[in-house]
C-alpha cells in the first residue's frame, strides 16, 4: 500500500497557470452556434436566388439601404469606444457612447421597418408571395430579431449604468456583451452582400 | 481470367449465402423470384454486384485481420490469477502508428477508384439511339408509366424488351419516392420538381420485382413495382395491345354507366371514353395487368370487386376512397373493368 | 529515487458528508432546483434511461409487427408513428441526453473543477431537454390528427419534405416534431457551450490540453459539433415552421421550393449528429479500456488528432445519405472519398484500442466486457459504413434493411454498449455502491446474444431487397424467417435491459460498498470520495501527467517523467 | 456568471468553499420557453402564459446573479488523500545489454529514409513504364494515360492512338495517383522494414510487390475493366519489382536503418516505454 501525504506542489511551472476568460469563451461559442444558424438561412437565400416562379423579383423592389447600413456598422465603432471608456473608468463617456450605440441600432431597426412597410404595402411582397419573399423576410427578419435582442440587452445595461450599478470592474462583462453586438454587425455584412449586392 | 475468379467467388457467395438462405426463408409460401441484389440480371445491377464483391472482400479481409488480432489479444493477455503486477506501460510507437495509418489510406484509394469509375460509368452512360424511353411518375402510392414514343400510359407494371437498354425519366407528382428493382438497377429517387434518370439493360427475360424505397406515407409499404422483361416479340405484342383505345363491349354497358356516373371518371382515365381523370391509374387496359393497387393483390374479378368496394381493405392508407357502391353496381363495374383487356 | 514534488498536489479526501435532515419533499425539491453538475448529470441519465425503455418499447412493437409477413398487429399509420418516434427518441431524447449527462457528471471531475462553467445554464439546458422530450410525447395525446390517433410524427426521423408540408401532413405532427426538437436543440446548444467553456477555462493546475483525459477531449470535440450542427437543424425546422404557419415556400415544391434542399439541410446536421453520438462512446472506451487492460492508452496524441480529424471530416460527408437523389458524378465522387476518409482516423482509434489491450493484463469486469464487444461491433458497423459509402453499391443498399443494420450496429452495438459499460464503471463513483457483477455479466451476455440475433440477421433481408419503413411485407418475398429471428433477438435484448434495471435497483439498496477507487484507475474523478461532495475537491488538484493517480500510486515510475 | 474557481481554499475563505446556490429560475425559464413555443401547437394563451413565465424568471434569474451571485458556503476540513494500489510492481520490457544507448537512435529517422525510398522508387517505376510505352506502343505516355484514365468514364472508347497522345488531364490524374501511392508505400517501407529484420531486400523488393501485384491482378477487372483489358501484366510486374527494389535499397542502405536493425524488437518497433529508454536491465531474471 502506497499512501502518500498531500504536498501542495509549488513549482514555478504552475505559477503562470492561465486559462482563457470564461465569459468570453462562452460568448464566442454561442456566436459560433449563431453563425451556423445564419449560414443555413444565407444558404437557403443563395440557393433560391432567381428561382421564384412569380414576381416581384429582388431587382424590381429592393433598394440598397445605405443609410441604415452605415448606422449599424458605425454602431460597432461607437460600442468599441464605449468599451474603451469603461476600461479606463470614464463612466460618463461610456454611458454616452453606449446610448449612441443604442440610438444607431434603433435607427437601423426603424429603417428595416420602413423598408418592410414599403415592400408589403407598396410592392405587395409578403412572405407568402414567392420564394424571394420567403427567403428575404426570413433572413432579414432573423437578423433584425438579433438586433432586437441586442438592443434589449444594451438598454438594460444603459439603465443599470444610469442608476449607477455598472462600474469599471464590470468592463469585462461589458466587453463580452459587446462581442455579441459586433457579431450582429458582422452578420449584416454577409446579409447585405448576399441580399442587396449578389442577389439583386 | 478475372471473370473466372469473379464467377468462382460469386458461386461461393451464392452457394453459401443464398442457397442456404432462400429455401430456409421460404416462409409458408414459395419464394417468388425477385429482389436479391446479388442475383443481378441487368447491366448496371451486374456491375454494381461486381463492385459489391470487391468491397465486401476487402472489408471481410479487414475484419478478419483486425477482428482476429483482437480475439488473439483478449485470449492471450488475460490477467492470470495471482498476478499482482502491472504490465509494462507502452505509450505509443510512431512506426506502428504510421503503418496503420498508411495501409488504410492505400485501401481507401483502391476502394475509391473502383467506386468513382463505376459512378461515372453508370451515371453518365449516354443513351443509345436504339433504346426504349419510359417516363415513370411516382404517386402516393402507385406508379404512372408512360411510353412517350408509343403513346402508352399504364400503371405499376412495366414491360421492357430483353437485351435492349431502357432509359427512365423519373418524376414525382407529390412527395419523394424511389425507384428500385434490385436485380435490374440500383435505386434512383423520384423527386417533385426535379428530373432524374436511370437505365437498365436486362439480360434475362422474366419478372423482376421492385418497390418504392423512400418513405412516402401510409401506403409506402404497398407501393410495389413489377418489371416484365419480355422477348422482343412479346414486347411488340404488348405494345400493340396497349396502344389500342379501351375495348367497348356492349355486354358490360351497365358497368360503364356506373363508372361514368360516379366520381371514378374524375380520377381515372379510360382512353376512348369520357373518363379522363389523372389522379389515379389509367384503367384503359386494366385487365391486362396482373395485379391491382400497385402489386398489392392479384388482379382477379373477386379481388377487383373487393378493391372497388373498399380499397383500404387491401391497401391501408390508399388515396382512393371507398365509393359506397351497392352490390349490383359493384358487380357491374367489376364486369366492365374486367373487359378492359 | 522518489521525486519529492508529487505530480498531483492537493487532491484531498474530505470530511464526512454532512447529512442534513430532510423531509422527502425537500429532497425532491432539491432535484428540481439543483445547479450541481453531478445532480444534473444524474437527472440527465435517469431521464434518458426512461426514454431508452420507451424507445425500446416502440422498437419491440415494430419488431412484433414485422415478425411475420402480412401481420395486422398495428395499422400503417401507427407503425409510421412508431418508427419515427423510435428513431427520434433514441437519437434526441435518449442518445444525446445520456451522453451529455455522463459528460456533465464526469468532465468537471476529470479536470479537477468544482462545477461546470455556468451551473445555472447547465440546469436550464437540462430542463429544456426534458421539457422538449415531454412536448414530443405530448403529441400522442394532444390534439386530433389526420387519423384521429393523436398526432405523433409519422414521417421518419429525417422528415423529408414535402411529406411534412401542409398538403401531405395536414395534422399537427410536423409541428410537434419541429417545435419539440427546437426546444431540445436549445438545451443541447446550452450544454455544448457549457462543456466547451468548462474544458477550456476550468482545468486544474497542470492539466494542459495534452494531458486532458480522452473522454473530456472527445466531449470537447462533440460539443463543438453540437454547437455547430444543432443550429443547422433548428434553422431547417424554423423554415419548416415558416412554411407551415405563415405560408412560406422554402420546401413547397408547388411554388418552386426544393425537396432536395431539405435533404441537404437535414443531413448537414444529421451526419455530424451521428458522430455526436459516436464520439462520446469512443471517449468512454478510451477511459475504460486502459484501466481494465492495466496499461496507458496507446498513442494518446494520435487519439486526440484522430478525434479532431473525425470532427472536421464529419461536416464534409453529409451527402452520402443522398447518393440516390441524382447528384452529379463529381459530387457523388467527392462524397465517396470524403466518407471513406473518415475510416482512417477511425481506424487509428480502433488500432490504438487494440494496441492498448495488447500486452496488457486484462481484467474482465463487466465494463470491460461491454468495451470489448464495442470494439468488435464498431469494427463491423464501420465496415458496413464503408460499403455504403461506395456510392454505386449504396444505390442498391440505400433505404434497405442493410442500412438499418449498419446504423444499429453502431448506435446499439457501439454506443448503447459503451453507455452500459460507463454505467457499470461510474456507478460506484456516483452512488458509492458497486453494481452486482453476476447480474452484470448476465446482462452482458443476454444483451450480446440479443443484439447479434437482431442486427446480424438484418443485413440479409437488406441484401434480399427489403426496404425500411415498411409496416409489412408479403410472404412470397422470403424475408419472413430473418424477421422472426430479429424479433426474437429484440426480446432477448429487452430481458437484458430489464436485468440492468433490476441490477440498479438491487445494488442501490444492498450493493457492495465501493470505496473511492474500486477499479484502481488513474483519472482525477477517482481521487475524491464516492459519491463526491458537492464541491468535488476540497483543494484544487494539481497534476503533472495524463494519469495523475498512476503517478501517486507508482512514485518510482511516474508518467510525468516520461511525458 | 460564477467565479468559484477563484475561491479555492488556498486563498481567502479558510476551510470554506462556496458553491452556487440552488435556484428554480432555470427550471421556470425552461418551462416558460417550452410553453411559449408549445403555444404554437396548443393555443395562443399558452404562449402568453409561457412568455409571462419567461419574463418573471429572467428577472428572477437576473436578481439571483447580480450584483452578487447567491452562493452557499460549505465548510470543509482538509485531510490527506490516500491513494492506494495493490499492484505496486510494474513489469518492464526486458532488453539484453546494448552497446549503443537506444536513446541515441532515432527510430523515426527510418521514416525519412522510407520517404526517400518511395520517391526514388516512384521515379524508377515511372521510367520503366515509359520505356514500356515507348517500346511496345511507340509513346512514352501510353502507360501514363492508362493510369490517368482510371477515373474517366468515356475511356472505354479510347483508341490506342488516343491513349498514346499526351493529355494534360490524364497526366495530372496519373501523377497524383502515382505519387501518392509511391510515397505512401515508401512510408510503409520506412516504418515496417526495421520491424522485420531479416532480408529487407527480399521482403521489400520481391515479396511485397508480388503480393500487391497479385491483389491488383485479381481486383483490376472491377476496379477498372478498361485498364484491365489493356494492361500488360508482365510489364506491370516488372515495374512493381523495380519500385520495390529501388525503394527497398534506399531504405536498407540508410545509416539509421542499419544501426537499428541490430536492436532488439521492442526498439525496432519504436515502442515508447519509459523504462526502456532509461534503463538497462542486467540483474533481472532472464
Ligand atoms: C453513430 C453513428 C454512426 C457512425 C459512427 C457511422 C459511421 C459511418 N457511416 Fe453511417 N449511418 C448512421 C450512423 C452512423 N454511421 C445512421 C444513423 C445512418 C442512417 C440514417 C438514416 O438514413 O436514417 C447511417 C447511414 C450511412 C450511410 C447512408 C446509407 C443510406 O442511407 O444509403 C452511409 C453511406 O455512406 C454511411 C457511411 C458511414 C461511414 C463511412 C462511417 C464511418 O465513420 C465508419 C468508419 C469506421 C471504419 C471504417 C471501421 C474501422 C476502420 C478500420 C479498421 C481501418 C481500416 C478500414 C478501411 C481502410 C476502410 N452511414
Ligand atoms: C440510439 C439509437 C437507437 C437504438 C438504441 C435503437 C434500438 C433498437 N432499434 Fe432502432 N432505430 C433508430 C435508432 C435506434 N434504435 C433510428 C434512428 C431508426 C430510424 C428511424 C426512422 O427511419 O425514422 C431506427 C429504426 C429501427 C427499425 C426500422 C423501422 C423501419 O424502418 O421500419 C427497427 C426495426 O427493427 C429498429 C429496431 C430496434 C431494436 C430492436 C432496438 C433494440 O436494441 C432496443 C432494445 C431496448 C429495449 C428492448 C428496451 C427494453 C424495454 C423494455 C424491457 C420494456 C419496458 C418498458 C417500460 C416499463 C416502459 N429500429
Ligand atoms: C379520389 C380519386 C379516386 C376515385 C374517385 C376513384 N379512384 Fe380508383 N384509384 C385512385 C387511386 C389514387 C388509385 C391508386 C391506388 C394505389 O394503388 O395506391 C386507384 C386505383 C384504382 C384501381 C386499381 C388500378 C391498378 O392498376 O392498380 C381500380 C381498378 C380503380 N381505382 C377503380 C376505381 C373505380 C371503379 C372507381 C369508382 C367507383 C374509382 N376507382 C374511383 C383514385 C380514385
Ligand atoms: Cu412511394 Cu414510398
Ligand atoms: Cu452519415
Amino acid at each position: 500500500m502506497a499512501s502518500i501525504p498531500v504536498i501542495q506542489s509549488q513549482q514555478e511551472h504552475f505559477e503562470e497557470w492561465q486559462l482563457p476568460d470564461r465569459g468570453k469563451v462562452g460568448m464566442l461559442t454561442l456566436i459560433l452556434g449563431e453563425s451556423a444558424l445564419f449560414s443555413m438561412f444565407v444558404l437557403a437565400y443563395i440557393f433560391y436566388i432567381g428561382k421564384s416562379i412569380s414576381g416581384p423579383q429582388p431587382a424590381q423592389v429592393l433598394d440598397i439601404p445605405v443609410f441604415m447600413t452605415i448606422c449599424l456598422w458605425s454602431s460597432s465603432f461607437t460600442i468599441w469606444l464605449a468599451e474603451r471608456a469603461i476600461e479606463h473608468g470614464k463612466m460618463k463617456i461610456f454611458a454616452g457612447f453606449w446610448a449612441l450605440t443604442i440610438a444607431l441600432g434603433a435607427i437601423f431597426l426603424g429603417g428595416t421597418a420602413l423598408e418592410w412597410k414599403r415592400l408589403i404595402y407598396h410592392d405587395g411582397l409578403t412572405i407568402t408571395t414567392n420564394l424571394f419573399g420567403t427567403t428575404f423576410y426570413s433572413l432579414v427578419g432573423l437578423h433584425a430579431s438579433h438586433v432586437v435582442v441586442g438592443l434589449i440587452m444594451l438598454i438594460t445595461v444603459l439603465i443599470l449604468t444610469l442608476t449607477g450599478h455598472v462600474k469599471q470592474e464590470h468592463a469585462h462583462r461589458i466587453k463580452t456583451l459587446a462581442l455579441y453586438w459586433h457579431f450582429v454587425d458582422a452578420v449584416w455584412v454577409i446579409v447585405f452582400t448576399v441580399v442587396y449586392v449578389l442577389g439583386r | 481470367m478475372f471473370t473466372g475468379i469473379c464467377k468462382e467467388l460469386r458461386r461461393i457467395f451464392v452457394a453459401v449465402g443464398m442457397t442456404a438462405a432462400v429455401p430456409l426463408s421460404a416462409w409458408a409460401e414459395g419464394v417468388q423470384p425477385g429482389t436479391n441484389m446479388f442475383e443481378p440480371a441487368s447491366k448496371p445491377a451486374g456491375e454494381i454486384f461486381g463492385l459489391a464483391l470487391l468491397v465486401l472482400s476487402i472489408c471481410a479481409g479487414i475484419f478478419i485481420v483486425v477482428g482476429g488480432m483482437l480475439l488473439y489479444a483478449i485470449i492471450r493477455y488475460r490477467r492470470k490469477p495471482g498476478d499482482t503486477s502491472e504490465p509494462p506501460q507502452v505509450f505509443g510507437s510512431l512506426q506502428i502508428e504510421m503503418a496503420w495509418t498508411v495501409v488504410p489510406i492505400l485501401i481507401v484509394v483502391v476502394l475509391f477508384l473502383a467506386s468513382a469509375r463505376l459512378i461515372f460509368a453508370i451515371q453518365d452512360a449516354p443513351q443509345p439511339k436504339k433504346s426504349i424511353s419510359i417516363t415513370l411518375v411516382g404517386h402516393q402510392f402507385w406508379w404512372e408509366v408512360r411510353y412517350p414514343k408509343y403513346g402508352i400510359v399504364t400503371a405499376n407494371e412495366i414491360h421492357v424488351p430483353v437485351d435492349k437498354a431502357t432509359y427512365f425519366k423519373l418524376l414525382s407528382a407529390d412527395v419523394v419516392h424511389s425507384f428500385w428493382v434490385p436485380e435490374l438497377a440500383g435505386k434512383t429517387d423520384c423527386i417533385p420538381n426535379h428530373v432524374n434518370t436511370t437505365w437498365i439493360l436486362p439480360r434475362k427475360t422474366g419478372l423482376y420485382l421492385g418497390q418504392c424505397s423512400q418513405f412516402c406515407g401510409a401506403g409506402h409499404a404497398r407501393m410495389l413495382l413489377r418489371v416484365y422483361v419480355d422477348t422482343p416479340a412479346q414486347f411488340k405484342a404488348w405494345i400493340k395491345n396497349q396502344q389500342k383505345p379501351a375495348v367497348e363491349d356492349p355486354a358490360v354497358a351497365a358497368g360503364r354507366e356506373v363508372f361514368m356516373d360516379n366520381a371514378c371518371m374524375d380520377c381515372h382515365e379510360i382512353r376512348g371514353t369520357p373518363a379522363n381523370g389523372r389522379f389515379g391509374p389509367d384503367l384503359t387496359h386494366l385487365a391486362s395487368r396482373d395485379t391491382l393497387g400497385s402489386g398489392t393483390v392479384l388482379n382477379t374479378p373477386a379481388n377487383l370487386r373487393e378493391w372497388i368496394k373498399d380499397p383500404d381493405h387491401f391497401k391501408p392508407g390508399v388515396l382512393m376512397p371507398a365509393m359506397q357502391l351497392n352490390n349490383k353496381q359493384l358487380d357491374e363495374v367489376t364486369a366492365y373493368l374486367c373487359s378492359l383487356r | 529515487m522518489a521525486d519529492q514534488t508529487l505530480p498531483i498536489g492537493g487532491v484531498v479526501d474530505v470530511t464526512e458528508l454532512k447529512a442534513p435532515k430532510q423531509t422527502f419533499l425537500e429532497w425532491l425539491a432539491e432535484w428540481f432546483i439543483t445547479v450541481d453538475h453531478k445532480k444534473l448529470g444524474i437527472l440527465y441519465v435517469v431521464y434518458a434511461m426512461v426514454f431508452l425503455l420507451i424507445g425500446g418499447l416502440e422498437a419491440l412493437v415494430i419488431r412484433l409487427q414485422l415478425a411475420i409477413p402480412n401481420n395486422h398487429l398495428v395499422s400503417p399509420q401507427i407503425y409510421d408513428e412508431l418508427f419515427t418516434m423510435h428513431g427520434t427518441t433514441m437519437v434526441f431524447i435518449m442518445g444525446m441526453p445520456i451522453l451529455v449527462g455522463l459528460a456533465n457528471y464526469i468532465v468537471p471531475l476529470q479536470i479537477g473543477a468544482r462545477d461546470m462553467a455556468f451551473p445555472r445554464l447547465n440546469a436550464f439546458s437540462f430542463w429544456m431537454t426534458a421539457f422538449g422530450g415531454l412536448l414530443m410525447y405530448y403529441s400522442y395525446i394532444g390534439g386530433f390528427g389526420l387519423y384521429g390517433v393523436g398526432t405523433a410524427p409519422d414521417f421518419g426521423w429525417f422528415a423529408y419534405a414535402p411529406l411534412t408540408s401542409p398538403a401531405f401532413s395536414p395534422g399537427r405532427a410536423p409541428d410537434y416534431w419541429a417545435v419539440a426538437l427546437i426546444v431540445m436543440g436549445w438545451g443541447s446548444l446550452g450544454a455544448g457551450v457549457n462543456i466547451i467553456t468548462t474544458t477550456l477555462t476550468m482545468r486544474c493546475k497542470g492539466m494542459t490540453l495534452m494531458r486532458m483525459p480522452l473522454f473530456t477531449w472527445l466531449m470537447l470535440v462533440v460539443s463543438f459539433l453540437m454547437v455547430i450542427a444543432i443550429p443547422c437543424l433548428t434553422a431547417a425546422q424554423g423554415m419548416l415552421m415558416i412554411d407551415r404557419y405563415i405560408g412560406g415556400h422554402f420546401f413547397d415544391t408547388q411554388a418552386g421550393g426544393s425537396a432536395i434542399l431539405w435533404m441537404h439541410f437535414f443531413w448537414i446536421f444529421g451526419h455530424p449528429e451521428v458522430y455526436i453520438l459516436a464520439l462520446p462512446a469512443f471517449g468512454l472506451a478510451s477511459e475504460i479500456i486502459p484501466v481494465f487492460s492495466r496499461k496507458a492508452i496507446f498513442g494518446y496524441p494520435a487519439m486526440v488528432a484522430a478525434s479532431v480529424g473525425i470532427g472536421f471530416l464529419s461536416f464534409g460527408v453529409w451527402a452520402h445519405h443522398m447518393f440516390t437523389v441524382g447528384m452529379s458524378g463529381p459530387t457523388n465522387t467527392f462524397f465517396v472519398i470524403a466518407s471513406m476518409l473518415v475510416g482512417i482516423p477511425t481506424g487509428i482509434k480502433i488500432f490504438n484500442w487494440l494496441a492498448t489491450i495488447w500486452g496488457g493484463k486484462i481484467w474482465f469486469a463487466t465494463p470491460m466486457l461491454f468495451s470489448i464487444a464495442f470494439i468488435f461491433q464498431f469494427l463491423v458497423g464501420g465496415l458496413t459504413g464503408v460499403m455504403l459509402a461506395a456510392a454505386p453499391w449504396d444505390w442498391q443498399l440505400h433505404n434497405s434493411y442493410f442500412v438499418v443494420a449498419h446504423f444499429h450496429y453502431i448506435l446499439v452495438g457501439a454506443i448503447v454498449f459503451m453507455v452500459f459499460a460507463a454505467i457499470y464503471y461510474w456507478f460506484p463513483k456516483v452512488t458509492g455502491k458497486m453494481l452486482d457483477e453476476r447480474l452484470g455479466k448476465l446482462h452482458f451476455w443476454l444483451f450480446l446474444i440479443g443484439f447479434h440475433l437482431t442486427f446480424d440477421f438484418m443485413h440479409i433481408p437488406g441484401i434480399l431487397g427489403m426496404p425500411r419503413h415498411i409496416y409489412t411485407y408479403m410472404p412470397s418475398r422470403g424475408w419472413g424467417m430473418w424477421n422472426m429471428i430479429e424479433t426474437v433477438g429484440a426480446f432477448v435484448q429487452a430481458i437484458a435491459v430489464l436485468v440492468l434495471v433490476f441490477n440498479i435497483i438491487v445494488s442501490l439498496r444492498s450493493g457492495k460498498e465501493a470505496g473511492n477507487d474500486p477499479w484502481d484507475a488513474w483519472t482525477l474523478e477517482w481521487a475524491t470520495t464516492s459519491p463526491p461532495p458537492a464541491y468535488n475537491f476540497a483543494v484544487d488538484p494539481v497534476v503533472k501527467s495524463r494519469r495523475p493517480l498512476w503517478d501517486l500510486k507508482h512514485p518510482e515510475d511516474p508518467d510525468w517523467k516520461y511525458e | 456568471m460564477t467565479e468559484i474557481s477563484k475561491h479555492s481554499s488556498g486563498h481567502g475563505h479558510e476551510g470554506q468553499i462556496h458553491i452556487p446556490a440552488n435556484t428554480a429560475w432555470p427550471l421556470v425559464l425552461a418551462f416558460g420557453l417550452t410553453l411559449s413555443f408549445g403555444g404554437i401547437l396548443l393555443g395562443i394563451w399558452i404562449t402568453v402564459l409561457g412568455l409571462l413565465l419567461c419574463l418573471i424568471s429572467i428577472i428572477g434569474w437576473f436578481r439571483d446573479v447580480l450584483p452578487h451571485e447567491s452562493a452557499e458556503y460549505v465548510s470543509v476540513e482538509v485531510r490527506p488523500f490516500v491513494s492506494e494500489t495493490t499492484r505496486k510492481v510494474v513489469d518492464r520490457i526486458e532488453l539484453p545489454l546494448l552497446e549503443h544507448k537506444p536513446g541515441e537512435l532515432l527510430p523515426q529517422a527510418t521514416l525519412i529514409a522510407g520517404l526517400k525510398g518511395g520517391i526514388f522508387g516512384g521515379v524508377a517505376m515511372a521510367v520503366v513504364v515509359m520505356i514500356y510505352g515507348q517500346l511496345i506502343h511507340g509513346s512514352v505516355w501510353y502507360g501514363v494515360n492508362l493510369l490517368g484514365g482510371a477515373g474517366v468514364a468515356d475511356w472505354t472508347n479510347a483508341t490506342t492512338a488516343q491513349i498514346a497522345e499526351f493529355h494534360w488531364g490524364w497526366f495530372l490524374i496519373a501523377l497524383l495517383i502515382h505519387s501518392t501511392a509511391s510515397i505512401l508505400m515508401g512510408l510503409i517501407y520506412g516504418a515496417m522494414l526495421p520491424m522485420l529484420p531479416s532480408r529487407p531486400m527480399l521482403l521489400s523488393g520481391i515479396a511485397a510487390p508480388l503480393i500487391w501485384s497479385g491483389l491488383l491482378y485479381a481486383g483490376m477487372g472491377i476496379i477498372n475493366p478498361a485498364m484491365n483489358s489493356r494492361i500488360s501484366w508482365p510489364w506491370f510486374l516488372v515495374s512493381q519489382l523495380v519500385f520495390g527494389l529501388v525503394a527497398g535499397w534506399v531504405v536498407a542502405h540508410d545509416e539509421n536503418f542499419k544501426r537499428i536493425r541490430k536492436m532488439p524488437l521492442a526498439i525496432r518497433v519504436g515502442l515508447e516505454v519509459p523504462g526502456l529508454i532509461q534503463e538497462n536491465h542486467q540483474g533481472e531474471s532472464h
